[in-house]
């Protein structure tokens, strides 16, 4: 095997190291500011994003049975749909069934867990028990080849892209907008910011229902890389969680520590190793860091009160 | 047999719109039915308690109908469903209409094993219709084999298995695996092999006979890498580098459920496209295209017993059949004929039974053959699986499948190969 | 570090968070049957010193010698089987017992896992339930459950769930807030009596009340000792006065 | 906090009941949730009334649903009592009941009936999977009394290792739930992936005889039936006498004012560890008895979702109540096969409803429901036959 194969392959490892830390990171997102935020276990973070991959076939099948000029161009326009509708859901969750479960932690995980049950069923039984496959534009699906023997997944880009993109947007929006400074008003001190005349409650739900969204957009970002059924959203429950809680759950910095954490540990160790053996080595690797330090990497130093 | 029936009965549309103008035809058939039965009583056809009265006979319908495995087996429901009305339509068996009681698995293998239980010893159905995963009939299977129930198995499995109440419609290993690869040796010259699975036992045991295979009967041949993936995983892209480290002829894959989409959408996306890789995968189906995508997965090998769109009448009746009543966008994978399969075979040898008893069914099956099938001919061996031809299909932008090759002779079905275990 | 007979002997502790210094290099030193009073304005440190006292908080550097015992790596409840009991600021008693069991849960036997699967209500038990009660004036109200209790009368119990345990050294945290004038008289009696055979250190903002009680008075300013000495001494500190009244 | 509205945490109300109960027995106390009348009534129903209705068949089934009553019963001390909801007990479950799954299968898999493997003498799907000899760790399960031990202590080591961890770090709530279900996801990739030495995603089947004696005949089913009955009610007894010791008050004043409790001189975690380790046992024996009554063992338990369903079994049978717990078991499970069987496709949205409605409507669940309406009716009944 010549040195440049041994250079693309590198690159190419290297890059999908970065493409699974976008994956885990979008994953994270929405749930870092649920969970992180808001201190809710949002168990049907998965279906959230099961809402934004289905928005895109609908779309999809808008463009294959109507307008065909509309397919290359769809996707952008998807994904904000995606955000809408599962922003709308997010809303309307919280006002049904989150908001009377704060102060109660481990409940909400069994509501939304129930929640997530029921969505399922309502994907089933509308899209049908079998999998979807959304037409994706071509310019999606390709690769971009600098050199011979290097490839590099245009999708992967996009989903990096994407992160990026969310990462930025949540930063801002939580230490430049004033929904930003509400949500941290009310985290560091709900009555406080009652009193500062902070709508907790309307702060709560937007917060919930934008968490809710951006996993809508990546539920559809992942339409590129992955399966649309209606339990598809259970094969990325988990990761999220421990996405977030491996990186301490207050701070969104640890989330991105934590995703390219796991992501280079996963990626660099399947490499070497079989996928399962992989797997569990990352796993407990993760299990044995929050045994040492409970509270994520990122975890900040206060008094106990 | 009321109006109703036979609009929901699948039959291919023109005998329908013939049944449905002079309705003359459903009593005459109705009162033949009568007549056999009375020609078969319930006292001769059934001395073993099962759910069988003078004008019906209680069937058993296990899959999952909720749940993960719901995506592969709602195909096997459907068509057994179709078979069973069919036949009710042409007057039943021995007289008597079929009655289903289906139960949902919901993909979870101890409420597979629960719900056998309840058909077998509270319905005492004569027979059931189920599975679709090892698992699911690993658990069931000891239960039949003490309530000597009767179970017809109709997914391709990795064999290794053989018992007096199952008859597996669907191929074992070797049928769907060792053909596919001399043809991939022979035609696609294909000399070094990459085997990537799921992780379990079908593809662990599938690529095992398939590594004996490309070992110790192909000559020159190897294999560079074989690798497997937890059950829902869904990034692979460290296993598609290794894999253009490897630079094998041929990408020999066993990916299932989720995991599948994932797979071939990331290598098509890594530039691994059929146009300069050779992959032969036996796992994907027109269903799993599906959720694939036909334009992710077009150009690929499948090898399989059946595709939809094998050229004979049998099969386009029962497309025709199966489209009427599940629509023009539904699709039909190699699982799907073979537990369409199901119903008839247990007719025919029921029929040439005489009994509905399972001891003599399953002494009649051996040899029986069904001529109509959508596959082509079939027949029951000795050890309860079927001979059949395996086919190789190429994968095309709609979904759809183009059988380039096919085995000249009906394959004997070897559960216990010697020499692969 | 020096040896001392001090029943409680604080040196050189400081504690940060996030560079914050609420502690500041402190020496404190309590006699055996010392009732000491530490006072100071809001942030002095006061409350973080009895958390440090008590292992709530762990300690930046320093020592804080217990009977001559090193205590800053104990655990809090080694502390307090050493002997050291806390009471804190809002009263902290098990709302949902009843004020028997709130006593009988405080009785010092049975702590381990297994020692309390044995625990058995035997009449030495009964008796120091009884004798506590009598001292916090709730005999009459066993099996009344804690949380109907008046605000003081919550106090109170708190204190006698301490007294369960005959700690060598007690620690009170504001133990007459929100109290009337009645109920401040009445624990000011308790708490003379029960400093008869133990130490104490206690937090408290009434002057008053101090005047009445304290043997010693410390006052903390900004983690460090400001002045340290008896009343009359202490109030007229220049420096103390300044510190109330100066902002 | 209004004093006269002590703590509007959850389950206040029980506690309550529990507390005063602790010391004067009210007239009706006979039939509170956790007297002693209400565990007559369940022993007489599991032991006397289901046996004499239930065919066979649906008597196998109800024990099966015992089995689960187990773990149900030790999510109420780890949960309940100890304020620490693992999402793992799947784990346990599985773990005993593979050990006793190990036995029954080497058992199973002598010489003879395996003589048509390239290797007879073990298991087949290790067979399957080319091992040529049994591997050293499985060698002591042929002996009964080790895997009845390994049954208990595997699991119990386990619980011990993960909660001192977490709890000696005050590490509670949300974050041990999750690492518990961390820990589930774990074991069921290292099941599936290991299937050489464990039958991978078929799990270890076709269990046939303990020690020479079928257990898959309908004589054995009655039997094993009632072993499993007899069982869970001691292990309720068992329970019953903790939560009344000073251990059972502790956990409750733990949950109300964990600081207070630490500086009375109690190591807080340890006690956590305790409740969890005995939720660990009591899900291994449930585990190890469905085994020996349904004749095999998969990875489907261990997984994430089995074990949060676990959990809903206590919820809905009320967190507090350990004979609510077994109903709860009983009734989730009757709903689900029932549901299934009628509306294949509704039943996903009943245990959702059930899920939902459990923790807004009724958070103690059917014992609040006994506390709060049934009770107080006893109580006046009590008090005017006392008059």
């Amino acid at each position: 095997m010549s040195a440049s194969d041994i250079l693309n392959i590198t690159l190419m490892q290297g890059f999908a190291g970065l493409s699974l830390f976008s994956v885990l990171l979008l994953m994270g997102l929405g749930l870092a500011v649920i969970f992180g935020q808001m201190g809710v276990i949002n168990m049907a973070h998965g279906e959230f994003m099961t809402i934004g991959a289905y928005t895109i076939y609908m779309f999809s099948q808008l463009a294959d049975n109507y307008w065909h000029g509309f397919a290359p161009v769809y996707f952008p326009l998807a994904i904000c749909a995606a955000f809408a509708l599962a922003f709308a859901a997010g809303w309307v969750a919280e006002w049904a069934l989150i908001r009377h479960l704060y102060r109660r932690p481990l409940d909400t995980l069994l509501a939304t867990w129930g929640l997530s049950l029921g969505m399922q069923q309502v994907f089933r039984s509308v899209f049908g028990p079998k999998e979807v496959s959304p037409t994706l534009p071509d310019w999606l699906m390709g690769s971009w080849s600098p050199k011979p023997g290097l490839d590099i997944p245009i999708n992967g880009l996009f989903v990096m892209s994407l992160a990026v993109l969310m990462t930025g947007g949540v930063l801002l929006a939580l230490y430049r907008s004033r929904w930003g400074l509400r949500v941290r008003a009310t985290v560091a001190n709900r009555q406080m910011a009652n009193a500062a005349g902070i709508d907790t409650r309307k702060t709560d739900r937007l917060t919930f229902a934008i968490g809710c969204g951006m996993a809508g957009v990546a539920g559809a970002a992942f339409t590129a890389i992955g399966s649309t059924g209606p339990t598809s959203g259970s094969l990325y429950i988990v990761d999220s969680f421990l996405v977030v809680t491996f990186g301490g759950a207050a701070s969104l910095l640890g989330t991105v520590a934590s995703a390219f954490g796991i992501a280079q540990m996963q990626s660099i160790s399947e490499f070497f190793m079989t996928g399962s053996s992989a797997r569990v080595v990352t796993l407990l690797t993760i299990v044995i860091v929050l045994m040492l330090r409970p509270q994520g990497l990122f975890a900040s130093k206060v008094r106990r009160a | 047999m009321s109006h109703d029936d036979q609009n929901e009965s699948g039959m291919p549309s023109a005998l329908r719109r013939k049944l449905l103008m002079g309705l003359a035809a459903a009593p005459a058939l109705a009162v033949s039915g009568i007549a056999r039965a009375q020609q078969f009583p319930t006292a001769k056809v059934n001395t073993t308690h099962l759910a069988v009265t003078d004008t019906e006979v209680t069937v058993g319908q296990l899959h999952s109908a909720t749940g993960t495995m719901a995506i592969s087996e709602t195909g096997s429901i459907q068509a057994e469903r179709l078979a069973i009305e069919q036949i009710n339509a042409a007057g039943g068996i021995l007289g008597r209409k079929i009655k289903v009681i289906q139960e949902d698995g919901a993909s979870d293998w101890p409420t597979f094993a629960e719900k056998s239980k309840k058909l077998l010893e509270n319905d005492h159905v004569a027979a059931v219709f189920g599975c679709w995963t090892s698992a699911s009939r690993k658990a069931v299977l000891p239960i039949f084999e003490r309530d000597n129930g009767l179970l017809y198995y109709p997914t391709f499995y990795e064999g290794l298995e053989q018992s007096h109440n199952v008859f597996y419609t669907g191929q074992e290993a070797t049928q769907q695996i060792l053909w596919g690869l001399n043809w991939a040796n022979q035609t696609k010259k294909a000399k070094s092999f990459f085997l990537i699975g799921s992780d379990y036992i079908w593809p662990r045991t599938s690529n095992k006979i398939a590594r004996k295979h490309i070992e110790q009967h192909l000559s020159g041949c190897k294999v560079v890498g074989e690798e497997y993936y937890p059950l829902g995983t869904t990034n692979f892209n460290s296993l598609i580098n290794k894999i253009k480290i490897a630079k094998p002829d041929c990408i020999y894959a066993i990916i299932v459920g989720g995991s599948n989409v994932a797979f071939y959408k990331q290598l098509k996306a890594a530039g691994i496209t059929a146009d300069k890789q050779f992959l032969l995968t036996i796992s994907v189906t027109e269903d799993e295209v599906l959720g694939i995508g036909g334009e992710n997965f077009a150009g690929f090998y499948s090898a399989m017993k059946y595709f939809e769109s094998l050229e004979n009448d049998n099969n386009k009746k029962f497309v025709a059949a199966f489209k009427a009543k599940y629509g023009p966008k539904s699709v039909i994978g190699d699982v799907t004929q073979a537990a369409y399969l199901g119903p008839w075979l247990w007719k025919a040898a029921v029929e040439k039974a005489g009994s509905f008893d399972v001891d003599k069914v399953v002494a009649a099956s051996p040899g029986i053959e069904l001529k109509s099938a959508p596959e082509g001919y079939v027949k029951i061996h000795a050890n309860h699986h079927l001979w059949s031809r395996t086919r190789i299909g190429q994968a095309q932008a709609d979904g759809q499948f183009k059988v380039v090759a096919e085995s000249p002779d009906l394959i004997e079905p070897n559960p216990f190969p010697k020499g692969y275990q | 570090m020096s040896n001392t007979d001090f029943v409680l002997a604080v040196e050189e502790l400081s504690v940060s968070f996030d560079g914050f210094k609420a502690i500041d290099s402190l020496n404190l030193y309590v006699d055996r049957g010392e009732l000491r009073v530490v006072i100071g304005p809001n942030g002095a440190g006061k409350t973080t010193l009895l958390d440090l006292i008590c292992g709530k908080t762990r300690a930046t550097q320093g020592s804080i010698k217990f009977r001559n015992e090193e205590m800053t790596q104990l655990p809090e409840f080694r502390r307090v089987r050493k002997g050291i009991g806390r009471k804190f600021q809002t009263p902290s008693i098990y709302e949902n017992l009843s004020v028997f069991q709130n006593l009988e849960v405080s009785f010092p036997r049975g702590r381990g896992v297994f020692g309390a699967l044995a625990f058995r209500r035997t009449d030495d038990v009964m008796d120091r339930v009884r004798s506590v009660a009598g001292e916090i004036g709730l005999a009459g109200q066993f099996d009344l459950e804690a949380g109907l209790l008046s605000h003081g009368q919550k106090q109170w119990l708190e204190i006698g769930m301490l007294l369960m345990q005959e700690p060598e050294l007690l620690m009170l945290d504001e133990p007459i807030a929100g109290m009337s004038v009645r109920e401040r008289e009445i624990t000011a009696e308790l708490l003379k009596r029960i400093c008869q055979n133990r130490s104490m250190i206690v937090i408290e903002h009434d002057m008053a009340f101090v005047e009445q009680i304290a043997h010693k008075v410390t006052v903390m300013h900004q983690g460090k000792i400001l002045a340290e000495g008896a009343m009359e001494q202490v109030q007229n500190d220049p420096r103390v006065i300044d510190v109330y009244l100066g902002h | 906090m209004d004093p006269l509205n002590p703590s509007a945490g959850v389950p206040a109300s029980p506690d309550r009941a529990a507390a005063r109960a602790g010391l004067r027995p009210a007239p009706w106390r006979w039939l509170t949730t956790d007297g002693y009348g209400s565990l007559a009534v369940l022993a007489a129903l599991i032991l006397v009334v289901f046996p004499l209705a239930l065919d066979v068949f649906r008597l196998n089934l109800m024990g099966k649903y015992l089995t689960y009553a187990f773990v149900a019963v030790g999510l109420v001390m780890a949960w309940g009592y100890g304020g620490v909801l693992s999402l793992g007990q799947g784990v346990f479950f599985g773990l005993g009941g593979y050990c006793m799954a190990m036995f029954l299968k080497l058992e199973a898999s002598d010489p003879v009936s395996t003589k048509i493997q390239s290797t007879p003498g073990i298991p087949d799907f290790m067979d399957w999977n080319q091992l040529t000899a049994l591997p050293f760790w499985w060698k002591p399960f042929h002996s009964l009394p080790f895997a009845l031990a390994a049954v208990v202590v595997v699991p119990c080591a386990l619980a011990f290792v993960v909660g001192f961890a977490m709890f000696k770090r005050r590490v509670g709530g949300v974050y041990f739930a999750i690492i518990t279900q961390a820990v589930a996801l774990i074991l069921s990739v290292l099941i599936i992936g290991q299937q050489g030495y464990t039958g991978g995603v078929n799990g270890i089947t076709d269990l046939r005889t303990l020690l020479g004696w079928d257990i898959r005949g309908d004589g054995a089913k009655l039997i094993l039936y009632f072993v499993n009955a007899v069982l869970l009610l001691v292990a309720i007894l068992c329970c019953r006498q903790i939560q009344r010791s000073k251990l059972g008050t502790l956990l409750l004043a733990m949950r109300d004012k964990e600081d207070r409790v630490r500086f009375s001189g109690y190591d807080v975690a340890m006690f956590k560890v305790f409740a969890f380790c005995v939720a660990a046992v009591l899900a291994a024996i449930g585990g190890a008895m469905f085994t020996l009554q349904v004749g095999f063992m998969s990875p489907s338990f261990v997984g994430i979702v089995p074990s949060i369903e676990m959990v809903i079994y206590a919820a809905v049978g009320g967190r507090m109540s350990l004979v609510g717990a077994v109903y709860g078991a009983v009734l989730v499970n009757l709903g689900k096969t029932w549901f299934s069987e009628s509306f294949p496709n509704l039943w996903l949205f009943l245990m959702a409803a059930l899920f939902i409605g459990v923790v807004m409507a009724f958070p103690n669940g059917l014992a609040g429901l006994y506390d709060s309406h049934v009770k107080p009716w006893l109580a006046r009944r009590g008090a005017r036959s006392a008059s």
